[in-house]
């Protein structure tokens, strides 16, 4: 996933003058994650480079250049590092556009590694999308597989509106896939079916795909057929596919890494009553994070999800 | 350069004129035309008699909340003077003459504290952002737009306002940093007009002044009399050489007096005294000016007829904000994506269908 | 409102040393509600005082105060200007507790009025509680009348775990209200049922309150049973009351000013289908703000709540 | 006072002996024992080998990843020195010396790098606040701590570390400005270890060095030679006679080098040269005081068999880290708040009855 995203970078740069690519490391080192190696290089230190280390400035910065007609994609380095620009975000980005009445665009894209999995110590496993989509004016992506991480980016960069943009930092480099070279795009505010069934509807973003595509495999074993569905953007959240799958197969279970209450998980069940409230022959369930800090390493065996918990879940709904 | 002589650690402030408009560093008045000067002293006026109509307009209960800019107008005149028209303005929200310079109008300035958005979308002024209330955080946009025009290798610059209380936020040291480090040319005021709503300044920090605050971030910084107009535009005039010619940004404090209340909800005898208010009075920048061009022998002017042509002009333009269009549910909801989310559209949809409702039940 | 906050302060400081008032304009202004008026006067400017404008130092700072034993109650000067806070509340208050091991207790309250309704410019109407109510570690309560604001900030304020006081600006003068000039405490985490009813369940807080009240007068006169639940505390949610009362009413209605997404609402229709799901009779209902900006002035006609709306759409869920 | 001569304005900096160990200012050297001095050359030796096998169990795959503190030794002897048992210490991550001065054991750091919370509650260190993570946000936090000593009237003092990449953040200016209005006893430290992971100081900023943004804040700053330890010992025993006579905060900035990777997870040589840190290995702390003490003639142990005993020591810590008790699902719910909410209860049980399922169907 890294090379893919590296590579929309690569393209979109290289199409467009007015893209600069900033935030902490990403320019000499090419990023902690090595993302952005070689974009430096390439493209000159003028539009790869590496900021002094303040997130709120480079939020903000990125917010003028955007103003001013510039695309800039900056790097909160972790998940829990973009707090200290959660203030731009919801004051400023997100809302220029509003308050201006459409006289000023902002295309900027935040993009940062996000959950947990990879005994990081704190504040470096965090899945804040709750928090941006609760924020007006913003779009949240989030990519499950290096192709789609490469067609999702592109999108983003190309929006004329802010999107943060989060990156699933554990598999970063667990999924091969082989990638297309070319440019293309993928829609953002559509999900995407991945496999189609009848029994439940499963819901999940991000890592979790691949836990919740173990899980299946589990399910089908089981005799109980799943239709996964892969959000892709959180917000604006894909209703109509989820309403549809609801209808068909009566049964929602959400997958996420997230703190449960009060989250992405919640307004999945606040949309499958809304939209799908005869249909439900089950409560709708969350599998998703407790409700505390993500632990230290050795406690993260307790709140990541696992393909087991998410198969105990989904036959529990199931049996209902 | 007037930024050497005027070293802020030495708690050095540039004044030209005195209280009584007399000339006390000739060396450094700066050659501006009679014309140039009386000029200079109208756009003040005007914005002080904006001010004062926007004050009563909200007593009379035909505006909303309204933050005086009554005596800042020399900083405001000097900088709307230097201002050129591919320069970009990034306010905070007590800098209305210099908007005003930049082509923005009272009538969309009206709109806006009448509480409707389109008051800042400037029509005639692309280079002007809205107002911005969030205390600190309008600076890092101005960096943003100075490293764009460094890096399309124009020769614009930025004009940034922030207020002596906004130095304490973290947003204001991370800007200049950034602006240190990246040199681009932003110039950043700081409107130093003793108080951020009832704390004083001496509550802010402990700095010997806010213009020293430029060492911590590598740029040239001068402390100024914000109410001496001639020292305003002479500090403008060498900032914008500097930032113009690729030198980077600098800081300035220019320091004044809110004159008025915080905004139309605040009640400054609260906090400070009369004999403050009074003190202060002395140096304000508009009799400073006017006795300024007396003695030189160069205001023909009718005060009292000006004032009036202004308020007439004023009041057109209110009443145009007042007539504006209503606003509507559009407005609520059209603009908060280049494209409205399906999600949006139903929320107007359902919400239009309440409308329509008329109790049914009842 | 404003006096009964105002009362509860003066209460704790008078009886406990450890605790200190601060924030933007609190100290010799009284603050720009008026709620601090006369406690530097009666404690002092070393307990109740003015701070330097930059709310994340002040939120820092209280946790400093709070690490070293004392009990800091501070004040951002409005909801959306809690949020240059944001990081240090996510990042540190709410976990401190935890990432010592409870080593160190954070008994500290972050105030500030929120809700819109009061004709204001950008950044003085928002409703943060889901942000917060999601980030673990923290507690969020939000009163509806003077007694409450009272009894609630004094638990608030005796809390030994950080508590986040949102209180209603638009009701802080609205609402008059003989409240005990006693000592008193509201427990948190505990909701209130205002009025007893049958047909429909209305969850609501804060300002909103008074709205559903309007709107329940409506429903009486046209037959419909309410039952009213001020839920006070937002975190921890109080699930038992509201599973009652959905399991004995079948309908749920929530009131809320916030963006509707990823909200208080989507979590209250989350808890009514774990909790009531084969109890439901019409899908939870969410009458909350539009996911826009608050707007300004002349917009709030639109975005702000009324009885109206409330009552429309509870018979529309009895009608269901 | 030393702060005054070693003015950071003028990019002065105090160092004390050279690099090879000879004394540059002999007016400036602290009057402190022989056995003092062999003492804290010993400390900074058990700081390094405990280093070097953090370094080493992290490579055995026994520990995660791990930040190296080699380089930074003499500032951590030095502040180890001066703090005192009723001080505060609100680290950055970069101070275990000074963690272990103020009785943090190795076996609690380790627990901590090794993924367990546990290893944040120093036992024998009331005063001690776990590492800071988000860059910055401790130094708000040390000033808190330092209002609560004024405000009790004690006479305690805190100290409080941040990087050179740290002054970058909001936080830093936010609270060191608060520092200054508060007056309160804190003593700020910048390690300026000339990297923030990858980036350069020379990136980070362009002020003429770190310790002058002191001026910005009203409060005394230095900058010392942070590989000189009595240079760092003299400079913390002013600014602590300074803190605990209540005349406030002061600002350190000890220039040193990172020598090691930013963490194990870090290779530096995808942005830095061998060259630069063979020059700057010439400056490095313990070699240099080693050839002071040669020199001197105070210098009597065997090093290795010093080394021997350290590691020995290290290793036993290291396995009472490792043979902790096993990480619990108590320890995921139990500290969340001080008492268990009852949905954290639910939430526990329902994974409790989920450890319990066999996988039914199957
Ligand atoms: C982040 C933030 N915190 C608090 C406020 C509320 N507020 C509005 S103006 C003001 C005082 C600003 O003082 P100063 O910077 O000196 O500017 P002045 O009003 O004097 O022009 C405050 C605290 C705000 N707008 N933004
Ligand atoms: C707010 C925040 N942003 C980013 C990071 C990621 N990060 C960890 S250490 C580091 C560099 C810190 O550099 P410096 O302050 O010089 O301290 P040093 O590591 O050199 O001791 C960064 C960027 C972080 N921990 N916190
Ligand atoms: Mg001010
Ligand atoms: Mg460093």
């Amino acid at each position: 996933m890294v090379q893919a995203i590296n590579n929309a970078l690569d393209i979109k740069l290289s199409e467009d003058k007015n893209i600069v690519v900033y935030g902490e490391d990403v320019g000499v080192a090419g990023g902690v994650f090595r993302v952005t190696e070689g974009l430096q290089k390439k493209y000159g230190a003028e539009r790869v480079f590496d900021s002094p280390l303040a997130e709120s400035a480079i939020v903000g910065t990125g917010l003028g250049m955007a103003l001013a007609g510039l695309r800039p994609v900056v790097e909160m380095q972790f998940d829990g590092f973009s707090y200290p620009a959660f203030n731009q975000i919801i004051s400023n980005v997100s809302r220029m556009h509003n308050r201006s009445r459409g006289k000023f665009n902002v295309p900027m894209v935040i993009r940062f590694p996000y959950g947990g999995g990879i005994n990081a110590i704190e504040h470096h496993s965090e899945s804040p999308e709750a928090l941006y989509a609760h924020i007006p004016g913003l779009k949240v992506v989030v990519p499950s597989t290096p192709h789609d991480a490469k067609g999702l980016l592109i999108s983003a960069i190309e929006s004329d509106d802010p999107v943060i943009f989060m990156e699933p930092k554990r598999i970063y480099r667990a999924i091969k896939q082989e990638v297309n070279d070319e440019k293309f795009t993928i829609p953002i505010g559509k999900a995407k079916i991945l496999t189609e069934g009848t029994d439940v509807t499963v819901v999940a973003f991000g890592a979790m795909i691949r836990e919740c595509q173990r899980a299946m495999a589990m399910a089908e074993e089981a005799g109980i057929s799943v239709e996964l569905i892969d959000l892709r953007t959180i917000y604006p959240i894909d209703k109509e596919t989820i309403k549809n799958s609801i209808q068909k197969t009566g049964r929602m279970v959400v997958v996420a890494e997230a703190n449960q209450s009060f989250s992405v998980g919640s307004e999945l069940i606040a949309i499958a009553n809304e939209e799908a409230f005869l249909y439900l022959e089950a409560p709708p369930k969350r599998v998703m994070g407790f409700d505390t800090i993500v632990p230290l390493a050795q406690g993260e065996k307790y709140y990541m999800i696992t393909p087991e918990r998410i198969f105990y879940e989904i036959e529990k709904t199931i049996n209902y | 350069m007037i930024f050497d002589e005027f070293n802020p650690s030495e708690d050095k402030i540039l004044r030209v004129i005195d209280n009584d408009g007399e000339v006390i560093r000739p060396d450094l008045i700066p050659d501006l035309t009679d014309e140039t000067v009386v000029k200079a002293y109208k756009t003040m006026l005007f914005e002080r008699v904006a001010d004062e109509m926007a004050i009563s307009y909200q007593r009379q209960g035909r505006m909303f909340t309204y933050p005086s800019n009554k005596g800042h107008e020399a900083i405001h005149a000097a900088a709307g003077m230097i201002i050129g028209p591919d320069d970009w303005l990034v306010p905070a929200f007590r800098e209305i003459g210099v908007m005003l310079a930049k082509g923005v109008t009272m009538k969309e300035i009206f709109l806006y504290y009448n509480g409707n958005e389109h008051g800042s979308n400037f029509k005639n002024a692309p280079r002007v952002l809205p107002v911005n209330v969030p205390i600190g955080t309008q600076l890092s946009h101005a960096v943003g737009i100075g490293y764009s025009i460094k890096y399309r290798k124009k020769n614009d610059i930025v004009f940034t306002f922030i207020g002596d209380g906004g130095t304490s936020e973290g947003d204001f040291s991370e800007s200049l940093n950034f602006a240190g480090v990246w040199q681009v040319p932003v110039i950043f005021t700081i409107q130093n007009n003793q108080y951020a709503i009832s704390v004083p300044v001496s509550t802010q920090t402990k700095s010997v002044n806010l213009a020293v605050k430029s060492i911590a971030f590598g740029i040239p910084g001068i402390k100024v009399d914000g109410n001496d107009f001639f020292a305003m535009y002479l500090a403008y005039r060498e900032a914008s050489e500097h930032a113009r010619t690729g030198k980077g940004a600098v800081l300035i404090e220019a320091l004044t007096y809110r004159s008025g209340a915080h905004t139309t909800s605040d009640d400054p005898s609260r906090y400070r005294t009369k004999e403050e208010e009074e003190r202060w009075g002395l140096s304000d920048p508009m009799p400073r000016l006017k006795k300024f061009m007396e003695r030189k022998g160069i205001w023909k002017e009718d005060e009292d007829s000006l004032r009036d042509q202004y308020k007439n002009e004023i009041d057109n333009q209110f009443l145009e904000a007042e007539n504006f269009a209503p606003y509507s549910l559009d407005d609520v909801f059209g603009y908060m994506y280049t494209e409205m989310p399906e999600d949006l559209k139903k929320q107007k949809e359902e919400y239009e269908q309440f409308l329509t409702w008329k109790g049914s039940r009842r």
